[in-house]
């Protein structure tokens, strides 16, 4: 596979080197909101689909920016541009889609500032994807982020029903946990290459 | 500046004067302190960024003084005014003027990541002189090889990269082979226990060289 | 509420460690896990990370606090946001202005620094309500606790997973590194185990206090 | 009224039981593992013995310490400590340092067990956890192949085995040339396959004649050896089956659309597929417990093995893909939740 | 599989074959003499406690009613013995609580025969005739958790029966009640089949009977009159193939829906025991005074089937038939199912199909250590009905037991006891989910 080519960004960003666990973008949702699986569930899509959202967004404010050779704004508005897509999405699917909106809705307005929607903007630009390879790369990324807050959920739920040490309860743990899946995450390395 | 402003307005529905005048000082009291350090740092970022790229290309292409960016676009080789298409070619002279080389950027994915290099070219031995790995994750220790190991590194002093006959593709394509089974100029002695990385390095050379350099078959001139 | 709240309060000591140490926001809030992890992978990375957003969070406050009454309600978050941005993007630039090795080592993580909670925090509910004075050490202290937080995992990272410090070299040639600490499980396994030490510290603290009590309480029956 | 004159105990029903204890699982799988040790000494000499011992070793003595810390008792009498140490050294390779060997069963039980709760509670298999990292920390140590029935194996040890500890072992390449063992080339049979494409013959495969780790080399003693374990109903028999059914059938579809992929039987009784198949994957604790979940689970390791060692940078995937399956356990369980005895079709209105 | 089920014997699926230990099968039925004291409790079956019909002082003979039914839901209980009524009050139950009962004082010279009730003819009653003159013998259910027998055949019109099933599966161990009734009374069993079918409007009669037990299976046959719609069909001894909800899947292929009755699918279950001695009472408009019980266990000098007078106590039942002072446990009813008791004070009832004497033996859940749940997915295998006793088991330890209803299906468990059976970490399995519907219960009250 390319390295430039849409599939290959795409399964790096799932797995190869997932978002979330290589390279380290969503680490607080990550690590905040996988306590249950219905929850983590619709915390990934809606992270996905802000992700989606904010790529195309931050695609075409840095095709403007550009072309203005005001590339030293860029991070102003690519926050600032996010937010307020983000809060427009929400109004949208309050007004149709209120059933969507009730499993994802109280989630949007937690993303919005996270390191991930940001993250993801920022590393396309440095990368400088074209339209496509940064829409392979939100789906990739969402996908990833989605893919690890679940694994992360799933353990999270059984260790509930653990005699966990009182010592390595919380957050200890959840990192523990996201340090071995990061290490079973090590054997898709190479993979496409 | 006036992106900036509308952004902020989106993000206050609710716009009253007051409103719109705190943000408006504020953002232009943001623009103003950005656009001073911005035009402050550039010089400095610009010589980073210049000396970075002027001790890769050397490395690549040895003796390099005067450098020049070109890029190769459906049309052919143009200089690179930031606005053309294509792939970057870096073109290198001797204090003379005369042409050393070129170097052209090569990607290819390796064991953890895409490896990202910077190769050069020579055309009067046609062959690549040097490689500089731009960008890598490998493992320290396996991966990392590549550009810590000089003996890997040899293989590229004088790498084959003939044109074939008809000049349309690599007269024998370059491949990483075996440690201890280099047996023919265009080939890449692999290095033992970093296969992966070596043929990432041995696929991101062939691929490049095999796309550009028959395009810049008719170009040399342009160049020189 | 403590005391250190109250806007008319002086400058005291808890002004300061209070972000160091006793509201850590690595160790205690576990707030901006992102850089934490991502760029600790050595001492140089950590320090850097550490002085920008101590750098950000000084900036951001003073100018939050400077305008903390001109700012109206409604656009708040606006404004701290747009600050914010504004001094990350200066840092951005100083960096690649010394020295574009570190730069490229920390990747987009410099300008993530917007999106840290900590920061959006301080200027929520510290700067906002303090004169800049306060503003500036609380700023301090919070930013010396997040580069230490920092430096303690960026050492064990770097120490162990390279054999260095600060690229030089501390184990001797044979020391043989243990390169999953440079790597992304390392991240998560320094901080967690750091996480597991204070919480044992904790328990067995915890556990003599009651032992001594116990003990006492058996002494005056 | 009188007092009965028995002493009796009160107790609900049921008050038979099966003889089945854990304690009996445990103590057969160390019975069924002890011929896979032996092998590994016969092949590999005295280096393996001292791998093998220095890492049950660990495992136990981190297990005692913690044990005793967190007043447990003795959590040593149910053998699972064991078979954690026995199984991490048997998916080390030959010359592997014992040092490191050490840093490994220790991580074992601390990473993999001790955090979550013990026995029971882990949610990874312990033994992989502790190869997982120190296959991430010494990537070159743990790929540094050793050829098997070295002559002086019985009364001299591979040099890197007794590395100082803390310090990066010695090179071995110029003591494995000292033994003037013909077409040696220091690499395992599924290395040879993806980075030559050479093909080992099957009968050496199967009958352990290859390098490789400790316990993967023989594909008859592993199969013996755990044929015993499911004839007893102490392992899943389930899991090995659909794991490797799995691997095989995505081998053979990629074998079929591009011959230049390995052939499914080579896939099948090279690496460490077969031992990992047997024995680690079939750690119960870190599996799904339905029935349907058993069958999704193995599968879903087989087709990750043949993707990560067809398409991906290492030879062997085994042992990744057994950690990603126990890391997808419970979400596979969620979804394969048994349907009940006389679920009604629609949701009564309640 | 499908090949394959032609081989194999009617079943479900999953259960479990605990050994059998059924020592007794071959020992014919024998009576057991008259306690000189026995204690009948007023309540002893499911539904409301009967009310007494007698006084201290008062003379009673045998089969005489001495409490009568409270409502639809009760049924009457009748005097045992002939004797002279001591004392109407609290006595030890097999329960645990002292419960109240009427105590009666056992003429010794008095003779033992029935001297109650007149013979009638069932052929000229109607189904409803019939109900009602189930209620007046007294019968229960003597096949499981001893339900009135007239409300089980008293079918909401709603509904209709094809099926009436009859239970001589016999399941647990070492009982031999069914076994034995099968072997003497086939006859009174088909009478008894004929008149529970005319009860429910039955078409036809399955008896289900586990395949351990050809010579039941051999008699019955010989029995059942040329053209009756009376099949006898043998199925896999296995664990516990007699719940009736099992038995129904075996026999039907039928499910009886969660948190329902078998009628609702057209099927009325009984048990062979219960039947025959509805025939045996009904003719003669008697009242249930005495049932089999198996005497066994390793503490047991002179095991077998003894047929005992209801209130018969305990210590007087194990004196009779002698057994050995280590015993470890008493266990009313099979080891799967049944209760364990500490006083020997306490009576036969209705419901008791065994009393088993176990001595230290390994296979009893006892001493062994409890491990937390190594996962390895026995319970699964072994739970006949598909719950996943694992999840449950963790569930529980941490007291999550809204959850366990909610999601896993906590109600629909029957506490046959499989998954504690199986588990090799030897987790109470059962015993939590039986905690668990309680608190569940007092909860929603
Ligand atoms: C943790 C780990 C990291 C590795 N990193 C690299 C690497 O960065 N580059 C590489 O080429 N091989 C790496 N390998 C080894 C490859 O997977 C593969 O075994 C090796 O390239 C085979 O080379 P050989 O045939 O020369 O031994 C790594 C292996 C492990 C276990
Ligand atoms: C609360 C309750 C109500 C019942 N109602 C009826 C009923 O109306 N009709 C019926 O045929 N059986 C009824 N049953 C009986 C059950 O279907 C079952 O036959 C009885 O509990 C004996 O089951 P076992 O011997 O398998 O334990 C009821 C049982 C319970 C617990
Ligand atoms: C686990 C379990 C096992 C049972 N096994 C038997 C059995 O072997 N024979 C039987 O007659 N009833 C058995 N029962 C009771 C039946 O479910 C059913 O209640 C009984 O056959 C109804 O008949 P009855 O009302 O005449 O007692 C069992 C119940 C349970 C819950
Ligand atoms: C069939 C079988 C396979 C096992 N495989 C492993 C294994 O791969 N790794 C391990 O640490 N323990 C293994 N065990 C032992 C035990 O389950 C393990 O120590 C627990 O995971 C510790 O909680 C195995 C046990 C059995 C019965
Ligand atoms: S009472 Fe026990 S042994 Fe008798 S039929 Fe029912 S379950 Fe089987
Ligand atoms: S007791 Fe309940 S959970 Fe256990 S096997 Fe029986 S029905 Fe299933
Ligand atoms: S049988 Fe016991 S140990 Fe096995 S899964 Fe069920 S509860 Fe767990
Ligand atoms: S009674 Fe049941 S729930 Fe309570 S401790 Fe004992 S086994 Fe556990
Ligand atoms: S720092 Fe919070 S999500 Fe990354």
């Amino acid at each position: 596979m390319q390295p430039d080519s849409a599939m290959f960004i795409f399964l790096n960003a799932l797995i190869v080197n997932n978002f979330v666990l290589a390279s380290f973008l969503g680490i607080c949702p990550f690590l905040g909101v996988s306590g249950r699986l219905n929850t983590a569930w619709s915390m990934g899509m809606a992270t996905s689909l802000v992700m989606i959202i904010s790529s195309v967004c931050a695609y075409f404010i840095n095709e403007l920016l550009v072309a203005m050779d005001l590339e030293f704004l860029r991070l102003i508005c690519y926050i600032a541009v996010i937010a307020s897509t983000v809060q427009l999405v929400e109004m949208a699917m309050k007004k149709f889609s209120p059933a969507l909106f009730r499993a994802l809705g109280i989630f949007l307005p937690l993303i919005t500032t996270n390191c991930a929607i940001l993250g993801l903007a920022l590393f396309q630009t440095f990368r400088d994807y074209s339209f496509t390879q940064s829409l392979a790369y939100s789906l990739g990324a969402g996908g990833g982020f989605t893919l690890a807050i679940m694994l992360m959920a799933g353990l999270r739920e059984r260790l509930a029903l653990a005699n966990v040490p009182s010592v390595s309860q919380g957050a200890a743990m959840s990192l523990m946990l996201g340090g071995v899946l990061s290490l079973a995450f090590m054997g898709f390395a190479g993979l496409g290459g | 500046m006036s992106e900036a402003m509308q952004v902020k307005k989106a993000l206050a529905p609710a716009s009253s004067f007051k409103l719109v005048r705190t943000l408006g000082i504020v953002a232009t009291l943001s623009g103003v302190l950005v656009v001073s350090v911005y035009d402050f740092t550039q010089p400095f970022i610009a010589a980073n960024k210049d000396a970075m790229m002027a001790k890769a290309v050397f490395e690549v292409v040895p003796g390099v003084v005067i450098r020049k960016n070109f890029v190769l676009t459906p049309d052919g080789l143009v200089p690179d005014n930031g606005k053309a298409d294509g792939a970057k070619v870096l073109a290198g002279y001797d204090a003379e003027g005369k042409l050393k080389g070129i170097a052209a950027e090569a990607a290819a994915p390796g064991y953890a990541d895409v490896i990202r290099l910077l190769y050069g070219y020579d055309p009067e031995c046609q062959c690549i002189t040097g490689i500089n790995v731009l960008q890598s994750t490998e493992t320290p220790g396996l991966g990392d090889k590549i550009y810590k190991d000089a003996a890997f590194l040899a293989n590229f002093e004088a790498l084959d990269a003939r044109l074939n006959a008809k000049g349309d593709a690599l007269a024998h394509p370059i491949v990483t082979v075996k440690h201890g089974t280099k047996a023919s100029p265009w080939q890449i002695d692999a290095i033992s226990g970093a296969t992966v990385s070596s043929k990432a390095v041995g696929k991101a050379l062939n691929d490049s060289a095999q796309t550009l350099l028959p395009r810049l078959a008719n170009e040399w001139e342009k160049l020189r | 509420m403590s005391s250190d709240l109250n806007p008319q309060k002086p400058i005291t000591m808890d002004t300061f460690m209070r972000g160091v140490w006793t509201e850590n926001p690595v160790f205690v809030m576990l707030l901006g896990m992102c850089p934490v992890l991502a760029v600790t992978n050595s001492v140089a990375n950590a320090l850097a990370m550490g002085l920008a957003t101590t750098f950000v969070l000084i900036g951001s406050g003073t100018l939050v606090s400077l305008l903390r009454r001109a700012i109206p309600k409604e656009v708040r978050i606006a404004t701290y946001i747009v600050i914010i941005a504004t001094f990350v993007t200066i840092v951005d630039y100083a960096i690649q202005a010394i020295s574009l090795e570190i730069y490229k080592s920390l990747g987009a993580f410099i300008q993530l620094i917007v999106v840290n909670c900590m920061i959006l925090g301080r200027a929520e509910s510290y700067a906002s309500r303090h004169r800049i004075s306060k503003t500036v050490v609380n700023g301090l202290g919070t930013g010396v606790g997040f580069t230490l937080a920092l430096l303690c995992i960026g050492v064990v990272r770097e120490l162990l997973g390279a054999g260095t410090l600060l690229g030089f070299q501390v184990f001797g040639e044979g020391f043989q590194p243990w390169v999953v600490m440079i790597l992304p499980p390392g991240g998560f396994f320094v901080l967690g185990a750091w996480l597991l030490l204070f919480a044992w510290l904790k328990e067995r603290s915890a556990a003599r206090a009651t032992a001594t009590e116990g003990k006492e309480v058996v002494h005056a029956a | 009224m009188s007092q009965p004159p028995l002493r009796v105990e009160l107790r609900t029903s049921p008050h038979l039981r099966t003889t089945l204890t854990v304690e009996t699982i445990m103590r057969n799988v160390v019975y069924a593992l002890l011929p896979l040790c032996a092998f590994a000494v016969y092949q590999f000499g005295i280096s393996a013995l001292a791998l093998i011992l220095v890492v049950t070793l660990s495992c136990l003595g981190t297990e005692a310490l913690f044990s005793r810390a967190s007043g447990k008792g003795n959590t040593l009498s149910d053998y699972s400590a064991t078979i954690t140490g026995l199984l991490l050294a048997l998916t080390l390779p030959p010359g592997f340092p014992l040092w490191m060997g050490a840093v490994a069963g220790f991580i074992a039980i601390a990473l993999g067990k001790v955090l979550f709760g013990g026995l029971g509670f882990n949610v990874f298999n312990p033994a992989l956890v502790g190869r997982a990292f120190v296959q991430a920390a010494f990537p070159v140590a743990i790929t540094t192949w050793t050829p098997p029935f070295a002559p002086g194996r019985f009364v001299e040890f591979i040099p890197s085995t007794l590395a100082l500890p803390f310090m990066q072992p010695p090179e071995v390449k110029s003591w494995i040339d000292g033994l003037g063992l013909d077409g040696y080339t220091g690499a395992t049979p599924l290395a040879l396959q993806k980075f030559e494409g050479v093909t080992s013959s099957a009968i050496d495969l199967f009958t352990g004649m290859a390098a490789g780790s400790l316990g993967e080399t023989s594909a008859l003693l592993i199969l013996l050896c755990g044929g015993y374990l499911a004839a007893r109903r102490m392992m899943n028999w389930r899991i090995p089956v659909a794991m490797l059914g799995g691997a095989w059938v995505t081998a053979a579809l990629l074998h079929w659309a591009n011959p230049g992929h390995p052939d499914p039987w080579f896939v099948l009784f090279s690496g460490g597929l077969l031992f990992g198949a047997m024995f680690m994957a079939t750690d119960m604790v870190a599996t799904p417990v339905t029935p349907l979940g058993v069958w999704v689970y193995g599968i879903f390791m087989g087709f990750l093995t043949v993707i990560i060692r067809v398409f991906g940078g290492l030879p062997e995937g085994v042992m990744y893909a057994i950690l990603l399956g126990n890391a997808a356990a419970p979400l596979i369980e969620h979804i394969t939740q048994p349907r009940i005895y006389g679920a009604r079709k629609r949701k009564v209105e309640s | 599989m499908a090949l394959l089920s032609f081989l194999r014997k009617a079943t479900f699926s999953h259960g479990i074959h605990p050994p059998e230990n059924k020592d007794t099968s071959d020992m014919a039925i024998k009576r057991l003499p008259f306690a000189p004291r026995v204690v009948v409790p007023l309540s002893q079956h499911f539904g409301a406690p009967a009310v007494a019909l007698v006084k201290p002082g008062q003379e009673v003979v045998r089969g005489e009613p001495i409490a009568r039914a409270e409502g639809f839901l009760s049924v009457p209980m009748h005097a045992p013995v002939t004797g002279v009524v001591e004392s109407v009050g609290l006595m030890a139950s097999a329960r645990g609580p002292k419960v109240p009962s009427i105590v009666i004082k056992t003429h010794a010279a008095a003779s033992q025969r029935v001297l109650w009730g007149a013979p009638r003819d069932v052929g000229d009653m109607d189904a409803e005739a019939i109900i009602l003159a189930i209620q007046d013998t007294g019968m229960v259910g003597l096949g499981g958790a001893g339900f009135p027998t007239h409300v089980k055949l008293s079918v909401p019109k709603k509904y209709t029966i094809d099926t009436l099933v009859v239970n001589g599966c016999e399941c647990e161990p070492y009982l031999t009640t069914d076994h034995r009734m099968m072997v003497e009374y086939p006859q009174d069993l088909i009478a008894g089949i004929h008149i529970a079918m005319k009860a429910v409007g039955a078409g036809r009669a399955l008896i289900g009977i586990e395949d351990n037990k050809p010579d039941a299976a051999r008699a019955l046959r010989g029995c059942i009159p040329q053209g009756a719609p009376i099949d006898v069909v043998e199925v896999e001894t296995k664990y516990p193939q007699g719940s009736e909800k099992l038995l129904i899947k075996t026999l039907l292929g039928r499910e009886v829906p969660s948190g329902g009755y078998p009628y609702e699918i057209g099927v009325v279950v009984q048990n062979v025991a219960t039947l025959a001695q509805l025939a045996q009472l009904l003719p003669e408009s008697q009242g249930l005074i005495e049932r089999v019980v198996t005497i066994s266990g390793p503490g047991v000098k002179k095991p077998g089937n003894y047929l005992v007078p209801l209130g018969t106590p305990l210590r007087f039942v194990l004196e009779q038939v002698g057994f050995s002072g280590d015993a470890s446990q008493l266990i009313l009813g099979g080891p799967m199912m049944g209760n364990s008791v500490a006083s020997l004070d306490v009576p036969v009832t209705k419901t008791v199909s065994g009393i088993l004497v176990m001595s230290q033996g390994k296979e009893e859940r006892g001493a062994g250590k409890v491990h937390p749940c190594i996962r390895c997915g026995k319970c699964l295998e072994a739970c006949p009905v598909n719950l996943n006793p694992s999840q449950l088991g963790r569930l529980a330890a941490k007291r999550e037991y809204k959850m366990m209803e909610e999601r896993f299906h906590l109600n629909d468990c029957f506490e046959c006891g499989c998954c504690s059976y199986v588990c090799p970490s030897n987790i109470p399995l059962v015993q939590y989910f039986r905690i668990a519907k309680s608190v569940n219960r007092e909860r929603a009250a």
